[in-house]
């Protein structure tokens, strides 16, 4: 290949189309309660987690919608589990079990070449 | 025995000389279309709970085949002339009528989506409006796109010719949104395997049973709702559709095929209002809805004494909200007869 | 020398093989044990610590003491068939050893001696013997027909149901009930047809004689007898009659002093082994308030047992652990559940490199560190309450979570993450210790309880809130005002049955209302429904746990419903249906006189409105 | 596709196009990347439509890419392009015809602002009176060269000798149009046919027989861009613009794209090697690039001008598949000849897929 001082950028578009939704499909049946959510983003502005570092759990549920698996991975670490989002939440989800349903399968649908 | 006049038959024009014949007055009601009941006629089932839009249409106007006013159809008001308390009303099939009071119900019109260019409305061959889809909704309506298969994925694009600059209506039509959610819904009862996207900026569920009808959508209908406003669409080899929007909660843009195209359009005054109010002689809003003379107390009441205000011609509403609306005019306009006799 | 006949086979190999495998089994189990536990046992077992496991096991495993306190009926049908059998085992022996004059009698000469002895006793001793093996096995039969009759018709124990059975169970139960008729009427036939048997053997088998060839009838009796024994031996290992000598194997262990460790070993698996799915935890739990009947500890422990257990039952628990104090065998239920979560959960992973310690800057004189939780966040009048007191107790505190921390780890304990807590046991550990402080007060229980056992603070006293001000009282440092309000307490389940905190919340309200005593309290409280533990639960069925807890304590007609615990505060409050605050509140309201508490006619309102509904 | 809607659109959005007497202003880029384009349209004017256009060889750089690119002010750019007005105002004409995009933009744009801001207008007059002491007029017509070879579409037609139609099999040529981003989407109502379906290009292709594809991405932009392109690290981002054009065209299996910009050919062109070089991935027939021509270039192959003479050796991606399928006769040996008849030099590296 050759070099010419600059390489093709990858697109920054969401290409619904490519996205894998088993992991989507798989939590929403175990958890159907995450159907609802608003995106109100209340689970996010209550979490311990996002009082000590940058973490979003309203978008969780974006990341997953979209097929982010890899971001998705490293940023489900950061859950504490405390269920302060859930208590807070409007639609009442049960966030818990939708992280620990994420943290169960996500390794099966990690893309491979990365 | 007054005489009360009636610009436009469709609900609010119909609802309003019901209540005033009730009431004893003798009422004509000038329609320019063939048919009453308006853009009624042109929906099947309404919000939020499905009901058959014939249904209400047919219990209306059998309310009021019972009673005893005069229809004027395919004619339209040329001018309104008030002379001595009374208004001098010439019309477009030549008859000039006098009455005491008069009370426009013009309604409203439907956003023409082909002024949204970038949608490819009446260009690309499956994208369509909410008016249109409203008919395929019917039992015998064929929803099938290209190759005669039935859509898999299927998007609504909320806030077509509202909330736009673009389109110059900067206001907000208030019923796409929910109307968006139940014909999502109904698609999908439909086409149970169909993926359904709904692309809004705001969901504005401000009626009764509309918030729980929109959380249905997502928990029992699987219905997805994406933040961001369709910025175009493109026709590709297929037929299919390439949308593009920001997901506007990841931050990052966003492109999708999909196979129909629902354009969920808005509300304008439209030209009848404007025709309506420049006989008149009564003003509208810079949205082109007609200006009451205060949103709270007065409603119904226009500029011109004498000339009450009906319906969706004063801005966006619902089949309940117009037909209430109509109900108070009639009753504004009866204190007011009786006032200054 | 003459062969045995040919009808002590199916009896003989089931009895070796099922003596063997349990040598085996129990072998593996025991070497899986670690190192400690196994230094117990050798330490232990020449001590007083056997004799009270063979009086445990004489006490439980025969005689069911503890069901019996909990249900006679019941009790009395585990009884009649456990030690009945165990009698008719021992007395069948000793009437072989004393007629064969020899301690050396196959086991099937005794089991079968009916058959064996076809001549009638004629000692005094022999007689009596032979009566008291009769009357044994109608003390037995009795229980057979109350367990018939318990399958049919288990409300009439008391039970609001019993368990579901598999096709081991079913083999194993088919042979354990046809075992005792089959021996009676195989000993009533050979009685019939040799005169000998006794008080009720003997009638019956004349009585038989008058319609049945029963001298052709004998034989196949025997066998039938004698392979419901051999099918119950095989079919024991594959069905939850194992649990009949592996709990004696738990019993002696557990005298020994061994616990279920955090992980699953040889005493996890003997304790589940143990469980009898007798079933009665069913009708402690609170699931089954909102129709959840297939999670519950019984079904949990078979489904481990069987390999076969899905997260969505292993989670579907509160861990309010009230089925514990009633396990008749006395598992470890709630720590058996974690042992398999742990297993369950054990690849997840989490990252909390982003936990910082930064400087902590307490000054010398701060008498407590004050940790509300993440939940009591949630709740800022019990953090109000809790500063006002400090106010007025005047003392000095650090506020160590009012910006920001990390959360406990309890949360995480709870659903079998260790690990992951660990890590913010260790950040907060360390926060604490650099404190200097001596004394850690925290308003959440779920806090509480792994601030107390998991997080290793050598010096430093952990305190719930009720046992602080209750100790500023004694101390004289808080005033006390009673206030003429009607209060039931609501145990929280990390505070009650996890830390055994029942007294000083209690005795902290004696000072300032008046508390009702109610039906299900201290041990046998019941779980608000809030639960972190339980992740698989729908909101709607916490409600209905919830609510139904509710119902109790409207009964009493209380002013204030009080707990302890912010999660169990958000739980109850959120029904409206009794005013809800936590003790620090209610504390709080008399030492600053500012007694605004909702009034009870809003709460009646609303109690009606519900009614309505 | 439905047609009607877009006629609708096409109607909604006509402008006037000077008949005669054009005053022509060049690009700077074109001039190096396609330099036979500029002279092909002079020649098509002036010899097969007999019009009367002038250039004046005074005339500059409008200055448009520096402007983009955040180097040349605002005051600058609207004062060089009033010495542009002023070279026309002083040889007698009135209408403006821009060879490059850019610079249509820029002349919209500071006659639009010179609308509404009439003081902006005396501040320039000014500005160019004090620089140079010239004076100008504002254009009466502002047209792209394309929209004046779009106006005379049928004409050259007519008397052209070649149509775009494949000679083998007779259908019509698959021709992929891209518009130059600044030819209409800053202001819709001055390209013909708006800016969500511009019909300048396809008016050219459909008269002269071919076929337009409409593919999703038509709309986009090819990745110019100005700093995207004018920083080497950026580039990155300009090839993958073109490449998601690419991308969505290719099933249509396009035979040409034609452009009417100075950028986008260049880079819908080069960026083609690029990407075969980069990735190994070509987008025409038989590994082959899709040829990439100026609407100067196809008006000039429709009238059956010599594809050499008109510097279409310059390309990068060969067009000789096109010339091929159009029936074209060419001497390959004279493509690399000069106008002496010398061999120019070949380049090393022949272009995508030859």
């Amino acid at each position: 290949m050759k070099d010419f001082g600059f390489s093709v950028i990858k697109q920054r578009t969401i290409d619904y189309d490519q996205f894998d939704g088993r992991l989507l499909n798989e939590v929403l049946e175990m958890e159907p309660s995450f159907k609802v959510c608003l995106s109100c983003g209340g689970c996010t502005a209550t979490c311990s987690a996002a009082d000590l570092v940058s973490f979003n759990v309203r978008r969780m549920n974006l990341l997953l919608r979209r097929g982010e698996t890899v971001e998705l991975e490293t940023e489900i670490q950061k859950c504490m589990l405390c269920g302060k989002c859930m208590l807070v939440c409007p639609r009442g989800i049960n966030l818990r079990n939708v992280i620990m349903l994420i943290k169960k399968s996500i390794h099966k649908y990690k893309p491979v070449n990365l | 025995m007054k005489h009360i006049v009636v610009i436009g038959g469709g609900i609010a024009g119909m609802e309003t000389a019901c209540a005033l014949t009730d009431a004893g007055h003798w009422v004509t009601v000038i329609e320019k279309e063939e048919q009453v009941g308006g853009k009624l006629n042109k929906w099947s089932y309404l919000f939020p709970d499905f009901t058959p839009a014939d249904k209400i249409l047919d219990a209306l106007l059998e309310k009021h085949s019972e009673k005893d006013f005069s229809i004027l159809s395919q004619t339209e008001v040329l001018s309104v002339n008030r002379q001595n308390n009374k208004f001098n009303i010439e019309t477009s099939g030549k008859q000039k009528l006098e009455a005491d009071a008069v009370v426009v119900a013009t309604g409203y019109e439907l956003f023409d989506a082909s002024r949204k260019e970038e949608y490819g409305y009446k260009i690309y061959d499956h994208v369509i409006t909410s008016a249109d889809l409203e008919k395929l909704l019917l039992p015998d309506g064929d929803l099938s796109v290209a190759a005669g298969q039935n859509p898999k994925r299927i998007a609504f694009v909320h806030c077509v010719g509202s909330r736009d600059e673009k389109s110059g209506n900067h206001y907000c039509s208030k019923v796409c949104c929910i109307t968006g959610v139940k014909q999502a819904i109904e698609l999908k009862k439909r086409l149970p395997e169909a993926e359904i996207y709904c692309f809004y900026m705001d969901l504005r569920m401000y009626g009764k049973n509309f918030e729980e009808l929109y959380r249905e959508a997502q928990e029992k209908y699987d219905i997805q709702f994406i933040r961001g406003r369709l910025s175009e669409a493109s026709e590709k080899i297929d037929k299919s559709l390439l949308i593009k929007s920001e997901d506007t909660l990841s931050g990052r843009p966003l492109k999708m095929n999909v196979d129909l195209l629902v354009l969920l359009v808005g509300m304008e005054a439209g030209k009848g209002t404007a025709k309506a109010a420049a006989a008149c002689s009564i003003g509208c809003e810079e949205s082109g809805f007609l200006r009451t003379s205060d949103p709270f107390l007065m409603s119904n009441f226009s500029e011109q004494e004498g000339i009450f205000l009906a319906g969706s011609c004063t801005a966006p509403m619902s089949v309940n909200d117009t037909i209430l609306h109509a109900r108070s005019a009639a009753q504004e306009v009866n204190n007011w007869l009786k006032k200054n006799n | 020398m003459k062969f045995p006949p040919s009808f002590i086979l199916p009896f003989t190999i089931g009895l070796l093989f099922i003596s063997c495998f349990l040598v085996i089994i129990v072998g593996i189990w025991i070497s899986e044990l670690s190192k400690i536990d196994k230094s117990r046992i050798v330490h232990n077992i020449f001590t007083r610590k056997s004799l009270l496991a063979i009086r445990e096991t004489f006490s439980e495993s025969l005689l069911h003491r503890k069901i019996f306190r909990k249900n006679p009926v019941l009790g009395y049908m585990h009884m009649s068939l456990a030690f009945g059998w165990f009698l008719l085992i021992v007395v069948g022996h000793i009437e072989a050893y004393i007629h064969y004059q020899s301690f050396s009698v196959p086991a099937y000469k005794a089991i079968f001696m009916r058959y064996f002895i076809t001549q009638q006793s004629i000692t005094l001793s022999g007689k009596i013997l032979a009566a008291s093996m009769d009357l044994l096995l109608l003390f037995v039969l009795s229980g057979v027909v109350l367990a018939y009759y318990k399958r049919m018709n288990s409300r009439m124990f008391g039970m609001k149901k019993t368990t579901q059975l598999k096709t081991g169970d079913r083999i194993a139960l088919t042979a354990l009930w046809l075992i005792f008729p089959l021996r009676f009427l195989a000993e009533s036939v050979s009685a019939g047809v040799h005169h000998n048997g006794s008080i009720i053997s003997q009638p019956t088998g004349h009585l038989l004689s008058s319609f049945l060839p029963i001298q052709s009838v004998e034989m196949p009796l025997w066998w039938a007898y004698s392979g419901a024994l051999g099918l119950f031996f095989f079919a024991l290992p594959v069905s939850r009659y194992m649990h009949i000598p592996v709990e004696v194997v738990m019993i002696f262990l557990r005298n020994y002093g061994i616990k279920v460790q955090k992980r699953i070993d040889g005493y996890s698996r003997i304790q589940i082994y143990s469980c009898s799915r007798c079933g009665i935890c069913l009708d402690s739990c609170q699931m089954t308030h909102a129709a959840i009947k297939d999670t519950q500890s019984v079904y949990a422990l078979k489904h481990i047992r069987n390999r076969k257990i899905t997260d969505e039952k292993l989670f579907n628990c509160m861990l309010c652990g009230r089925c514990q104090p009633d396990c008749p065998v006395g598992l470890e239920l709630n720590s058996l559940r974690m042992t398999q979560r742990i297993e369950s959960t054990k690849e997840y992973n989490s990252s909390y490199e982003y936990l910082k310690n930064g400087k902590v800057n307490v000054s010398p004189q701060t008498e407590v560190i004050y940790f509300a939780g993440c939940m009591t966040h949630l709740t800022p009048a019990i953090i109000k309450s809790m500063k006002e007191i400090f106010a007025v107790a005047d003392v000095k505190y650090w506020f160590m979570d009012e910006d920001k921390t990390a959360c406990c780890g309890r949360p995480l304990m709870q659903i079998g993450q260790y690990n992951a807590a660990q890590k913010l046991i260790d950040h907060n550990r360390e926060q604490i210790l650099a404190s200097g402080v001596k004394k850690l007060v925290v308003s959440c229980p779920i806090c509480y309880k792994v601030f107390k056992e998991d997080y290793a603070l050598p010096g430093i006293t952990v305190q719930h809130h009720s046992e602080y001000l209750l100790n500023l009282i004694t101390d004289r440092r808080l005033p006390i005002n009673k206030m003429p309000l009607r209060i039931v307490y609501h145990d929280p389940c990390e505070l009650g049955r996890g830390s055994g905190i029942y007294l000083q919340p209690r005795l902290l309200l004696d000072e300032y209302v008046e508390l009702i005593p109610i039906q299900n309290e201290k041990a046998s409280a019941y779980c608000c429904g809030g639960s972190l533990a339980n992740i698989k639960i729908k909101m709607n069925e916490r409600t209905q746990i919830r609510d139904k807890a509710l119902e109790e304590y409207c009964n009493y007609e209380p002013d204030i419903l009080a707990t302890a615990c912010p999660l169990c505060k958000k739980t109850f409050a959120k029904s409206r249906i009794l005013p809800v605050h936590d003790i620090a509140e209610i504390v709080c309201m008399s030492i600053t006189k500012s007694a605004e508490i909702s009034s009870k006619t809003d709460s009646e309102i609303l109690c009606k409105n519900v009614a309505i509904k | 596709m439905k047609r009607e809607g877009k006629i609708q659109v096409w109607q909604d959005y006509q402008k006037d196009i000077a008949d005669d007497h054009y005053f022509y202003v060049r690009s700077c880029i074109r001039q190096n990347f396609f330099p036979g384009s500029e002279q092909t349209f002079l020649k098509i004017l002036r010899r097969e439509l007999n019009k009367d256009i002038y250039e004046n060889p005074h005339h500059t750089s409008c200055s448009g890419i520096g402007y983009h690119s955040d180097i040349v002010p605002f005051d600058t750019i609207q004062t060089i392009v009033a010495r542009q007005f002023a070279l026309m105002t002083e040889a007698g004409y009135q209408n403006l015809a821009v060879s490059c995009i850019t610079s249509f933009g820029i002349y919209n744009e500071i006659i639009e602002t010179w609308k509404e801001f009439p003081s902006e207008l005396e501040k320039v007059r000014s500005l160019l009176k004090k620089a140079t002491g010239r004076e100008f007029e504002i254009p009466q017509n502002v047209a792209h060269a394309s929209d004046i070879i779009y106006k005379f579409r049928d004409k050259i037609a007519s008397i052209g000798e070649n149509r775009l139609v494949n000679q083998k099999t007779g259908k019509p040529l698959k021709i992929v149009e891209h518009i130059g981003c600044h030819y209409s989407k800053m202001f819709p109502s001055k390209g013909v046919g708006g800016a969500e379906f511009p019909h300048v290009l396809v008016g050219m292709i459909e008269s002269w027989g071919g076929e337009v594809v409409d593919y999703p991405e038509r709309r986009h932009c090819c990745g110019f861009g100005f700093r995207q392109y004018l920083v080497m690290s950026n580039r990155g981002y300009s090839v993958s613009n073109s490449r998601k054009k690419f991308e969505s065209m290719e099933p249509y299996k396009p035979d040409a794209i034609l452009c009417n910009c100075p950028g986008c050919p260049m880079f819908l062109d080069r960026w083609q090697y690029v990407i075969q070089e980069m990735e190994g991935k070509t987008y025409g027939e038989n590994g082959q690039g899709i040829p990439v021509l100026t609407y100067e270039e196809m008006a000039g192959l429709v009238l059956g001008y010599d594809p050499w003479n008109m510097g279409m050796q310059m390309h990068q991606t060969n067009v000789e598949p096109l010339l091929d399928k159009m029936g074209i006769h060419y001497d390959t040996d004279l493509k690399y000849a000069g106008k002496d008849g010398k061999l120019i030099g070949k380049p090393k590296m022949v272009s995508c897929g030859c």
